[in-house]
């Protein structure tokens, strides 16, 4: 016999509904082990990323992972547990410097199409489209061909990618909280335009905001890397970066040297990971009608 | 006369595609509303009632220089209002207010309730820290959200629908207005509480001398509050009268209709309803002649093609109505 | 399969339903209780958030997690609906007990037309029927509704508000169930509309003598179109009566007070009562009856003992005012 | 709307559209700070150099001048010719762009595959376990570099279990009758040679396939809670219709039409993730074109490809949003 009657466990009541914050708290443990480890890694290993041991020499090259070197070692005989460790600082530096470019051109950019309108928000609203139509990857190469990598220079291509995603969320949202009752109830009572986006509109765009921040952390990183891939890499050898390490192994793929990119590819998942687990649970967290 | 509204009309326009501005040239607009006229007397509370998309929030918004008109004027005080510039239509916030029909939106969720109803003062200046919370806590209680400072730091979303309300209403209060539009201020409000903002309405009036223009779609909180009812159908008025007046003895066919349409509470009572089809009209090309004689039973073809005029059919009752059916009866 | 004979058509007892929340379990339905007799046009009254929805839900067996029915019956025709598999239930729904949904303008599929919506549901629930004897039959009901033929190829972006009620209204009636729940059915509609759709919903009522529970907020509604009145309060019923006695002489003391606070458009109203404070917190609710800190008779007893439903002659309440020999 | 009307809108959209990005590659290439001549003739070119070369590539004119006459020529369709080769960059494009379209619309299909049954899925067990193991699934393929999950493949597959071949496209037709090779085995009838093109398609398609599946997969789950809710879904279900006319007729056709103009977005994050396929799996498409020639530092080649690549994003976000009217029969009217 079925019944559609069910008794709730003690533990669902307790567990209910908190998928979206262990996403974020996920991600932000993820992220500060990753963090704490670029931070840490001079306590960490007594090796050196680019050069060599204490003794200015170089281990044996393509050596399997060992008890000395558990990631084994690269072309030229590097430790790649050492590589792995201190590989992040670039891709971070990177990918904070390209969000906070975007960030900083691409919110006021949407606030003031979104909120004035007119011709003006439909010319830049044009611009912003077409800008992300166009593949940013490709964008990014074209741009980093042109000028040249570097960590500024890799992070403003990025940026340009990402001003308009944060064009359209906060244009989007400020569409709509435009129309809201509370900004009528403002402009009622004599709110000047200034006070209206900066007091009513923008601090509620702000958890949106959030959500495309580490979106873009994660997508910084992915490009960084892809871009290291193709050889428009950020830093040059022996310098260390995740990205650059997988672009190297890849010449000696087919000789079965497995561990050269797999570990400096498992920690770009991790970084981009713990980014992306803060985005969707923050997107979750802020869409009532996705959480029960 | 506090406020005098004349010949007033709001048509927005219909946003178009560029490809449709292209392809044809007319621009046509909604006639939200359509050249109507009526006054409020100091300490009145004025009903404007009408269904949705009659115009009549339109109309309030109008009152307080929230959107400017098409056509027309509205004089406050003698002052008209469309005409005004910035600085001195902030100086008449003082004395004008709204209140809008859905509390939990017109309040910022970032902002504390002690802040949303300081905001009118820091606007208009001229007040010292002090003074702005004196004058926000003495709010607070008007509208009975007492103790104030259990109000003062809260959220929106902490306080129950009819504190919302409440809250609402002592920001549009703080100033001490002379005159306040509430536009539909009990209908997201659950029923057991709406009599609640009724009586601190009524009580405002009487204690304060304040004046409303109470915006709504229910006659029978209008009826209760109301000292003069205007009732609004397709952008244009098509009756008021003292609201007695107007219950007893309604005059045109849409306000017979709509009184009989109300449920009421009281199951012995037998309706003889008048059965309108058809809907509401669409704005953008309203029917010609009567808006209403499309649907009206009693309608004749003089209807179709001309426009009906406020006529003044008792005391201080106006309709706008060619054939008068009921009058004439 | 459980079943038992009664002669009533529909026998809902100790109903319990529960939605699980972040911030915890909130009791939206507690022990309703209550009979109804074929033919009856029964009203379910109270103000948003008493559980008159999730009750319609509960019965047709559509509660959506995180909702979930705890514990109960509801006994329909002799079968308990909730003893019912999936399938089987669902072969009962629109066809033995159908809902009329509060918001038509949402309520109805945006990409298909019209008529497809009626004639999936007589393929989905009497298969046999071919496609002319299925359009016989939607065309049928679109008439009685005043609902032209030609409409039948429409989309719904093409219809009326009032118009979408009709359909609606039809979906519901289409396979002539023995239980129509309408739940607030003209609350998104404009005066006039509603006036009409009222008026529609009163007529076959009466020329299909359907079973009706309406759910609404609208006392007046319920005066006009119900001869029994049930009154909910925080997830409980707190009176039941037939409703000339309910307006005549309301026993719960929010009864009364909610009777109090609606203003009546036929007369002038004097002074009009409100009730103080607002609904308890259902993720939070008080020891004692659910009414009390509102309640102007409130003594001791009523804030530590929870008051049960008494029967008193033709009518339940759910107060200690009326308990006997007290 | 019209359809019609949206059709002309729309169209005169892409114009400016075109226009515009046009624009920034120009930028990019001309105006930026880096000047190819430069770039391409090291730091120990004579000025004598310099100028013939400046010459060669038409940068001895008047900077609108070179804007003008590079507008022109795209529209003429003409890109310039290879530094390289000297070939036409039309020429040379066409040449490889029809094994990118192979490998995109493969991976499309795989990502479709993957990603909107599991959506679906995920959205009818809501906040249950397997909804949680999709979500993280999903939030995972997002996050691997494609290039690494193509490495690991090929690793795994390639090089240790030799079920796949690491890397190139295999054999080609006898004929070439429409460019797409694929299709020109199956016209030609060489079954085998279609086969074992296949299987060098597999892996490159199903890495590319997988990573973009996270997109589709997130964005069909969320479209699909959503019209699960809406009232027409809740009235369908209080209708008694079976569970599987709900979920198909009355949710998912609902929540297709806002994925398919996310499917047209989604086309840039192919081609971006394709040039990176194509690098790993040294697939001869136009991404392996543009790498390859950025390495040899001929930038008319470069700007030529870029430029085809926003031509063809613009073509497709057309087609895409007429899809999605013609979809929608509120638009359609």
């Amino acid at each position: 016999m079925t019944t559609s009657i069910r008794k709730i466990p003690a533990i669902k009541r307790f567990l209910v509904g908190d998928v979206a914050k262990r996403m974020v708290a996920t991600g932000i443990v993820i992220l500060a082990f990753i963090i704490g480890l670029n931070v840490l890694a001079p306590y960490l290993t007594p090796n050196k990323p680019t050069g060599a041991r204490a003794d200015g020499q170089l281990f044996r090259p393509f050596q399997e992972p060992s008890k000395d070197h558990i990631m084994g070692t690269n072309d030229i005989g590097l430790d790649i547990y050492t590589r792995v460790l201190y590989g992040g600082r670039v891709p971070l530096l990177v990918a904070t410097f390209s969000t906070l470019f975007a960030l900083l051109l691409g919110v006021p950019l949407g606030l003031l199409s979104g909120y004035l309108g007119g011709f003006l928000d439909k010319l830049i609203s044009l611009i912003m489209d077409s800008l992300f139509a166009f593949p940013g990857l490709i964008l990014a190469i074209a741009i980093t061909a042109m000028i040249g990598p570097s960590i500024l220079n890799t992070a403003a291509a990025i940026a340009v990618i990402y001003v308009p995603v944060f064009f359209r969320v906060v244009r989007s949202q400020v569409l709509s909280i435009k129309e809201l009752l509370y900004v009528e109830a403002a402009k009622s009572i004599g709110e000047s335009t200034l006070s209206i986006v900066f007091r009513y509109i923008l601090p509620n765009t702000i958890p949106g905001i959030l959500v495309i921040l580490s979106m873009g952390f994660a997508d910084a990183i992915l490009i960084e890397a892809g871009l290291s891939f193709i050889g428009l890499s950020t830093v040059v050898p022996p310098d260390a970066s995740w990205g650059l390490d997988v672009a190297i192994g890849r010449n000696y793929l087919l000789s079965g040297s497995w561990w050269i990119i797999t570990f400096p590819g498992i920690m770009l998942i991790f970084a981009t990971l713990g980014f992306s687990l803060i985005s969707e649970g923050l997107n979750d967290l802020m869409n009532p009608k996705l959480s029960e | 006369m506090l406020l005098n509204v004349i010949n007033l009309k709001k048509y927005f326009p219909v946003e178009k595609s560029f490809i449709e501005k292209l392809i044809t040239k007319t621009k046509s607009f909604v006639h939200a509303v359509d050249d109507i006229s009526f006054s409020i007397r100091k300490k009145e509370i004025f009903g404007l009632v009408g269904e949705s998309g009659c115009g009549k929030s339109t109309t309030g918004r109008l009152c307080i220089g929230l959107i400017e008109p098409t056509d027309g004027k509205i004089f406050f005080d003698g002052c008209e209002i469309s005409s005004l510039a910035k600085r001195e239509l902030k100086k008449l916030r003082k004395k004008i207010q709204m209140i809008f029909q859905d509390p939990t939106a017109s309040l910022n969720p970032k902002m504390r309730i002690g802040e949303a109803i300081s905001r009118p003062l820091k606007i208009q200046g001229n007040y010292s820290k002090q003074e702005i919370k004196v004058e926000v806590l003495q709010a607070l209680d008007t509208v009975a959200l007492t103790p104030p400072e259990n109000f003062y730091h809260r959220y929106p979303y902490e306080l129950s629908g009819g504190q919302r309300q409440r809250a609402v209403i002592a920001r549009s209060l703080v100033l001490k207005p002379e005159f306040v539009v509430a536009d539909e201020p009990i209908a997201m409000i659950d029923v057991s509480v709406r009599a609640q903002i009724m009586d601190l309405i009524e009580n405002l009036r009487k204690g304060r001398q304040m004046t409303f223009l109470l915006i709504t779609h229910d006659l029978a909180s209008a009826r209760y509050l109301c000292d003069r009812i205007a009732i609004m159908y397709a952008g244009k008025i098509v009756e008021i009268g003292f609201k007695n007046e107007l219950f007893t003895n309604p005059q045109h066919p849409y306000t017979k209709a709509l009184l009989s349409a109300v449920p009421v509470p009281d199951p012995k009572h037998k309706i003889d309803r008048i059965i309108i089809g058809g809907e509401v009209p669409s704005l953008i090309n309203p029917p010609k002649g009567c808006r209403f004689n499309p649907r009206c039973p009693y309608a004749e073809t003089v209807c179709q093609t001309v426009e009906p005029i406020l006529d003044k059919v008792g005391d201080e009752h106006y309709v706008a109505c060619i054939p008068k059916p009921f009058y004439k009866k | 399969m459980s079943s038992r004979n009664n002669t009533h058509l529909l026998e809902v007892s100790r109903l319990n339903v529960e939605y699980l929340t972040k911030k915890g379990t909130v009791k939206a339905l507690r022990d309703v209780t209550f009979k109804l007799d074929s033919g009856t046009a029964l009203g379910i009254v109270g103000e948003s958030g008493c559980g008159k929805s999730t009750l319609a839900f509960s019965i047709i067996r559509c509660i959506q997690p995180p909702g979930f029915i705890t514990s109960g019956s509801i006994f329909f025709d002799g079968v308990d609906l909730l003893q019912l598999s999936e399938n089987k239930m669902r072969k009962m729904r629109g066809k033995n007990i159908s809902l009329i949904p509060q918001d038509p303008m949402t309520s109805l599929n945006p990409v298909m037309r019209v008529g497809e919506h009626f004639m999936e549901m007589i393929g989905n629930h009497e298969p046999h029927l071919d496609k002319a004897e299925r359009k016989k039959r939607a065309l049928d009901i679109l008439e009685k509704l005043g609902i032209p033929s030609e409409r039948f190829k429409d989309y719904p972006h093409q219809f009326s508000g009032g118009m979408r009620q009709r359909v609606m209204i039809g979906l519901a009636l289409l396979l002539n169930p023995k239980l129509v729940i309408a739940d607030e059915p003209t609350t998104s509609l404009d005066a006039l509309v509603e006036a009409q759709i009222l008026e529609l919903i009163q007529k076959l009522t009466k020329e299909l003598s359907l079973t009706l529970i309406l759910i609404t907020h609208n006392i007046g509604v319920v005066a006009e179109i119900c001869n029994r009145v049930i009154v909910m309060y925080a997830g409980q019923i707190v009176e039941e009566a037939n409703t000339l006695q309910l307006f005549d002489k309301p026993l719960h003391p929010y009864t009364e007070a909610l009777l109090a606070s609606v203003p009546n458009p036929i007369e002038e109203i004097k002074k009009l009562n409100w009730i103080p404070g607002s609904p308890p917190n259902l993720l939070n609710l008080p020891k004692g009856c659910s009414f009390y800190l509102r309640c102007r008779y409130a003594f001791d007893k009523c804030r530590t003992t929870e008051p049960e439903l008494i029967n008193l002659e033709e009518r339940r309440v759910r107060c200690f005012l009326y308990e006997r020999g007290e | 709307m019209t359809l019609k009307a949206y059709i002309i809108t729309r169209s005169l959209l892409a114009l400016p559209m075109t226009i515009f990005l046009l624009s920034v590659v120009f930028i990019i290439v001309r105006i930026l700070p880096g000047n190819p001549i430069d770039l391409i003739l090291g730091p120990h070119a004579t000025p004598e150099m310099k100028t013939i070369l400046a010459q060669r590539l038409g940068l001895d004119i008047p900077i609108y001048l070179q804007y003008l006459h590079y507008i022109a020529g795209v529209f003429q369709g003409n890109l310039g010719k290879s530094m390289h080769t000297g070939i036409p960059i039309s020429q040379e494009i066409l040449q490889y762009f029809p094994n990118t379209v192979v490998l995109a619309v493969a991976a499309m299909f795989v990502a479709l595959a993957i990603g909107i049954p599991l959506g679906v899925l995920a959205s009818q067990r809501f906040s249950k376990t397997e909804d949680i193991i999709v979500r993280l699934f999903g939030a995972t393929v997002y996050v691997i570099p494609v290039f690494w999950l193509g490495m690991i493949l090929q690793l795994v597959f390639g090089v240790y279990l030799r079920i796949f071949p690491v890397a190139g496209i295999g054999p080609l037709p006898s004929k070439s009758l429409t460019g797409l090779y694929i299709l020109d085995f199956l016209l030609v009838g060489d079954l085998q040679g279609f086969a074992k093109s296949i299987s060098y398609l597999v892996m490159p398609a199903f890495t590319l396939g997988l990573i973009i599946s996270g997109v589709f997969m997130r964005l069909t789950r969320t479209y699909m809670v959503e019209t699960m809710r809406q009232d027409y879904t809740v009235a369908a279900v209080s209708r008694g219709l079976r569970k599987q006319t709900i979920i198909y007729k009355y949710a998912l056709r609902n929540a297709l039409l806002p994925l398919v103009t996310m499917i047209g977005l989604e086309i840039a994050g192919l081609l971006a993730g394709a040039v990176l396929t194509e690098v790993t799996f040294s697939w001869p498409g136009l991404g392996t074109y543009l790498v390859s020639r950025i390495g040899l530092r001929d930038y008319p080649a470069v700007q030529g490809c870029i430029v085809f690549f926003a031509v063809i994003v613009i073509v497709v976000s057309f087609i895409v949003d007429l899809t999605y009217a013609y979809l929608d029969p509120r638009v359609r009217l």
